[in-house]
């Protein structure tokens, strides 16, 4: 037949009918085991209250973060087999996260810059958050006037 | 359909291997899990601002969340994902009773989304019946609206998000549990074997995208307040 | 080749591949919906061509000529939705890319297509929502929904319908994404490696990738925006501390990347034309096809610069501003790389060239435009004026639509296999491309004068060139008449084409025309690239379909 | 560029300082497009009559492609736009960073209608000329007047959905986005007549949201501030106090319905016996009234927040700062709230 060829864009050379990649069954409760750790962890010192530490803000969230990007890389990289599988699975899933991380920055680029240039600029929300250490209380356009 | 060229009765006439086809299929699932992320960006952004907009109305309105009830829920999800990825596991193998297996660790995934949404509706019902809604059913005036929310009227941008998202997510698990369900009546059927389990792989990536999501909801909403 | 298996007749073209309509309701070939794609977007041009017919005879003089301000809102918020939503994204990557695509790649259709059908009908059910929120009264926030007008109460419910049109519509879009990516990537015929590729091909995956990863954000967004307005949840609404301005971030981070949406696969289709009818390879091939997904993901960094002076912060839109001029760069390559493939070539003036030509004057002026609009103090001032309406019509009607329908003419006879009336088609493209420079130029003048767009009403000094644009736009309209009665008269005819009218080399017009339902009758093996006419294996191929065919023009 | 620029086939009359800037570069990429469009469409009918195909069996041998020259037209287009970045960026600056010493005058706009509250609290809503008609049937044509050759820094405010302030002939625009105060500063050259726009889509009458921007010799100007800051309201201390109420918007937080809000409702407050937070009574008179708008922190009614801001009393800034005859105006309009 003339439809041996595979055209896609891998060097693959496994025969055609052992498509599959098994994963040792001991890997995915090691990842499992991982993953609940994981979970422990982040509950746990979110009851330790390190927002500043040194002055570092987020301190919390930043932990929590490292914490949940590392159980999603441990997810994607055994339980949705991407460690073993065509690569392009991989830059499309990380393009889609680079793209976030580019929302997330450039829209922060300007919601935590408002109001920086002209005293009079900004939003009312600011003022708010200037006043919430003493009386957190009234909706922040009320507040303004 | 002009496939009668193949002797593989799996393989699409417009595919030339098993292989193509598979990771076409595979290509195609994980466009969508990346179109999941984008879809959910929106929501995780603007929370991450009003967090550091009004960081102590949410400080104090992720404390009315139930730690325990979103950790059960986290350890709840991270099985189900276990016992998904070993359903693929054994769909790809071509052992005795194989589907038989498939379907058992399917109905265990689908049983333990069955809890989540449960407890989910726990969480929630509790939120109706104090008042801590989003929007126009956020109701301070409520006898039992936690007293130190009482002070933000804007608490109802955090519970806005927590309902969106938590919804959004919630209908995830839903769908999930639709294409579990799916897999569950193909494996009675015995239809999985290392030729054929293109369904049960892409069903399983779904499955694991909502774990991840849920994996950044938890702390973002329940802990980092 | 496979052009000898079929001319001998005995394999059936797609079009008789089964009759009656239900054989075209529940087709998966990829061409079939191509071509029931085509037929819908361009219902959508005459819906948003008649709606822009409208506004334009509106302004003819200052106050009220033919219809109120109310009427006048909604009908421009008719005429922004159709065309954006309903026509020029979906245009040229579902109508033209799912007819050529697969051919284009050798493949017997796209990756899923049963997914391909569903993309369709997703299509046909958004586009019921939207004319049925025009039934039911009509929008009138403008084609971007800007919070806090749209969740106010001043505006009907039928808003929810529109932006749920809207949402619908992106699913549609979402899906053919997924599709083509798939395709370029596992369907590519043997020998057609990635630098082998047609650069219309290079275009459709950029714009697929945008496509998949921008439009679930205008999802979000749309449905937040649902959500907001029945429920008042505040994200977008200051007196609960949200943010209007929040909105228009989240907007754009995806109608930015729309923009690359609508003008990459037009852009496509010029490299298609240029090369065939210059007869020349494209002049630093790697270039263009690198400029595509260049663009696509430069597109994903400069939403803000529709924000300068929106509140945003100031540090924000120089950032912005900044990346914003990193576009033209790409911009630039295409332009100068049509210009050398031109360079010592063998130029037609066949209709489908003449609209190429057309498009590169009118797309230079668009891009160069948008520079007087990626500078900080300049956008000041012309933000939000007649001068933004006029770019962004130089750019997405004098670009997209003029490529679109060069690409229809140069096409016309692979999907049909008939030829429409050439000396027609020329007039056509005159009265177009006259009429549009008429229509937008005087344009570019009002804004720059100081003429706010989205006005019903205007102080009598500008009156003189509004005259003047609407003179251009009914000229255009009689020019895309023109167009829709020969090309309808020409389906009558019998197949007269030929497989290979243009005597191109690219691989689509390898096959009979138009092509049986698995695109060839052998799968093609591919020795030499898209545009090799100076190629040994090539040059045969021009020749011999030039001694066969009857006259090409 | 201190002097009004003629108008031009392009451009209008420029009025304001930052208004040269502007053009300049405006006209650099006029001239800058020209060439490159000259350029590009005489090449493309050059080679297009040039090289026009002579016979259907043509095949034509050309170059494919050719490093330098396409890295040169990557590279010199690159070097333009940054300069244009730097350019535009540098003109912006001059834009948003307004003079310290800008006289404030504070920006109303809603559906569809501006007005403008001058430091000495004059309010200008409408027109009073005869000799400004409202154009094609907008209502009415509020002025705004600016002294000529004084920094002026509008602070803007909308009461509902976006609107954006224009003047075409200073070259100025800004949003004005619900929830935020926006600003934009000029300082216009000459005395004269401009048309303000409101550029932003705000629903039915967008097209009729206009105003004039009325540029008066400086003294002048003071000179008619102090005549209308003599005679606020007209006479009518209630009115007055009911136009302050309105521009200042003490409705966010203070009723006159009679519902509790942020703030105690206006209703009937006059005369009441209220007790204060650290449960002394208090009767609401005049001088409990002024002392709660200038300190509103002395003495809280129980049941309310310490957060009306203390910017209408010496603390605020100047242009926030009420007059006396302001506060009695506002003290008569509450107690003709029964």
């Amino acid at each position: 037949m003339a439809h041996a060829s595979v055209s896609a864009d891998h060097g693959h050379h496994d025969d055609e009918q052992h498509i599959a990649h098994v994963t040792p069954i001991k890997v995915y409760f090691a990842v499992w085991a991982a993953l609940i750790v994981g979970t422990v962890i982040t509950v746990a010192v979110s009851y330790v209250d390190f927002n500043v530490i040194l002055g570092v803000p987020n301190v919390n969230l930043f932990v929590a973060m490292i914490v949940a990007i590392t159980k999603a890389l441990l997810v994607c990289a055994f339980f949705m087999h991407l460690k073993y599988d065509n690569k392009i699975f991989a830059v499309t899933f990380a393009s889609a996260a680079i793209f976030l991380a580019i929302f997330f920055l450039l829209t922060f680029s300007d919601l935590m810059t408002r109001g920086q240039v002209d005293d009079k600029q900004g939003t009312f929300v600011k003022d708010h958050r200037a006043q919430q250490q003493v009386a957190p209380s009234a909706t922040p356009q009320r507040s303004a006037h | 359909m002009s496939g009668s060229h193949h002797d593989n009765p799996y393989l699409a006439h417009h595919f030339d291997t098993p292989r193509q086809q598979l990771e076409a299929n595979k290509l195609g699932i994980w466009l969508f899990l990346g179109q999941e992320i984008m879809f959910f960006s929106a929501l995780f952004v603007g929370l991450m601002i009003f967090r550091s907009w009004y960081p102590q109305m949410y400080h104090t309105a992720a404390h009315e969340l139930s730690v325990p009830q979103g950790a059960f829920n986290t350890i709840v999800l991270i099985c189900s994902s276990l016992t998904m990825a070993l359903a693929v596991r054994w769909a790809q193998m071509d052992v005795p009773n194989n589907n038989r297996t498939v379907f058992w660790l399917c109905l265990a995934t689908f049983a333990l989304a069955g809890v989540f949404l449960v407890v989910k509706y726990f969480e929630y019902s509790h939120k109706i019946h104090v008042g801590t809604l989003p929007g126009k059913f956020f109701d301070p005036s409520n006898p039992e609206f936690p007293a130190a929310l009482k002070q933000f009227d804007n608490a109802k941008l955090f519970f806005g998000f927590y309902f969106c998202l938590t919804g959004l997510h919630g209908i995830h698990v839903l769908a999930g549990m639709g294409v579990i369900g799916w897999i569950m009546v193909r494996a009675r059927r015995n239809e999985f074997n290392s030729k054929n389990f293109a369904a049960v792989e892409c069903v399983g990536l779904y499955w694991h995208l909502v774990d991840l999501v849920w994996i950044f909801l938890f702390p973002l909403l329940y802990l980092v307040g | 080749m496979s052009v000898a298996a079929t001319a001998s007749g005995r394999v059936p073209h797609y079009l008789e591949a089964g009759k009656g309509i239900k054989s075209w309701l529940v087709t998966l070939d990829h061409k079939r919906i191509g071509v029931m794609y085509l037929w819908s977007v361009l219902g959508a041009f005459l819906l948003g061509g008649l709606a822009a017919i409208l506004v334009r005879t509106e302004l003819w003089s200052t106050g009220q000529t033919i219809m109120d301000a109310n009427a006048y809102n909604r009908m421009f918020t008719l005429h922004g939705a159709a065309m954006v939503f309903l026509f020029i994204i979906p245009s040229v990557p579902a109508a033209l890319g799912n007819i050529l695509l697969p051919i284009m790649l050798g493949a017997k259709d796209v990756a899923f297509p049963r997914l391909n059908l569903a993309s369709y009908y997703i299509y046909l059910v958004g586009a019921l929502f939207a004319l049925a929120a025009i039934a039911f009264g009509g929008v009138d926030t403008g084609w971007t929904f800007y919070t806090p007008y749209s969740t106010s109460d001043k505006v009907a419910n039928t808003a929810v319908m529109m932006t749920f049109a809207a949402f619908v519509l992106g699913f549609s879009s979402i899906f053919t994404g997924i599709n083509f990516i798939v395709t370029v990537h596992k369907l590519r015929a043997p020998g057609i490696t990635w630098f082998r590729m047609p650069l219309f091909v290079w275009a459709i995956y950029s714009t697929a990738i945008l496509q998949v990863l921008a439009t679930p954000v205008l999802a979000i967004t749309l449905l937040l925006f649902m959500v907001e307005r029945t429920f008042g949840i505040g994200i977008f609404d200051a007196t609960i501390g949200g943010d209007p301005v929040l909105f228009q971030h989240f907007f754009w981070f995806y109608s930015h990347p729309a923009v690359y949406i609508m003008i990459l696969p037009g852009m496509g289709i010029i490299s298609e034309l240029t090369s065939t009818f210059s007869r020349r390879p494209i002049f630093g091939y790697t270039a263009v096809a690198f400029s595509s997904v260049a663009l696509a993901i430069f597109s994903f960094l400069v939403w803000g610069h529709h924000m300068f002076v929106s509140g945003q912060s100031e540090y924000a839109s120089a950032l912005f501003s900044f990346l914003t001029f990193f576009v033209a760069l790409p911009s630039g390559v295409k332009m100068f790389n049509w210009l050398g493939t031109m360079y010592k070539g063998s130029i037609s003036f066949a209709s489908p060239n003449l609209y190429a030509m057309a498009f590169m004057f009118l797309f230079s002026i668009g891009g160069l435009t948008g520079i007087f609009l990626g500078a900080l103090s300049t956008d000041v001032h012309l933000t939000d004026s007649y001068f933004v309406v006029a770019h962004f019509h130089y750019v997405m009607m004098g670009g997209t639509i003029f490529a679109f329908f060069g690409g229809i003419h140069y096409w016309w006879p692979k999907t049909f296999g008939v030829t429409y009336n050439e000396g027609l088609a020329k007039i056509a493209v005159a009265l177009q491309f006259i009429g549009f420079n008429i229509t937008f130029f005087s344009q570019f003048i009002l804004g720059t004068r100081g003429m706010p767009r989205r006005y019903f009403n205007y102080p009598p000094d500008f009156e003189e060139l509004h005259r003047i644009s609407t003179i251009g736009s009914y000229i255009v309209f009689a020019g895309f008449l023109l167009t829709a009665w020969y090309l309808i008269a020409s389906l009558r005819k019998e197949k007269n084409a030929g497989d290979n009218p243009w005597h191109s080399v690219a691989l689509e017009w390898q096959t009979s025309s138009p092509p049986p339902v698995e695109n060839f009758v052998e799968t093609p093996k591919i020795k030499h690239g898209p545009y090799d006419y100076d190629h040994p294996d090539a040059a045969p191929l021009v020749l011999a379909s030039a001694s066969s065919n009857r006259k090409a023009s | 560029m201190d002097r009004v620029t003629d108008p031009t086939f392009w451009m209008p009359k420029g009025a304001s300082t930052v208004a040269g800037d502007v053009d300049q570069l405006y006209y650099f990429l006029y001239w800058l497009s020209v060439v490159l469009f000259v350029g590009i469409v005489g090449a493309m009918t050059w080679f297009a009559l040039r090289y026009k195909r002579k016979s259907e069996t043509e095949i034509p041998h050309g170059p494919h492609h050719n490093t330098v020259l396409e890295v040169t037209w990557t590279v010199i287009p690159l070097i333009l736009v940054m300069v244009i970045f730097v350019w535009g960026f540098r003109g912006y600056l001059r834009m948003v960073v307004a003079p310290g010493d800008a006289m404030v005058i504070n920006v109303t706009a809603q559906q569809w209608q501006w007005s403008f509250t001058y430091p000495n609290g004059v309010v200008d809503a409408m027109d009073e000329r005869k000799d400004k008609q409202p154009v094609n049937g907008a209502k009415d044509m509020p002025v705004l007047r600016v002294p000529a050759g004084r920094p002026v820094k509008l602070v803007m405010r909308s009461n509902d959905v976006l609107h954006s302030f224009w003047v075409p002939e200073f070259r100025v625009k800004h949003d004005i986005v619900p929830g935020q105060y926006s600003m934009v500063w000029f300082n216009a050259i000459e005395p004269g007549d401009y048309r303000v726009f409101c550029t932003e889509y705000c629903g039915q009458d967008h097209s009729m949201m206009m105003a004039t921007v009325m540029v008066m010799k400086p003294e002048e100007f003071d000179a008619w501030l102090k005549k209308k800051g003599g005679e606020v309201g007209g006479g009518d201390p209630v009115a007055a106090g009911a136009l302050l109420y309105k521009t200042k918007a003490c409705g966010g937080c203070h009723s006159t319905d009679g519902k509790p809000s942020v703030g105690p409702t206006m209703k009937g407050l006059f005369g009441r016996k209220e007790e204060i937070t650290d449960g002394q009574p208090v009767t609401v008179d005049e001088n409990y009234i002024r002392e709660s708008i200038l300190e509103p922190r002395a003495k809280l009614v129980k049941g309310f927040g310490p957060v009306m801001p203390e910017s209408y009393g010496n603390k605020g800034p100047a242009d926030q700062q009420l007059s006396e005859k302001q506060v009695e105006s506002l003290i008569a309009f509450i107690k003709s709230l029964k």
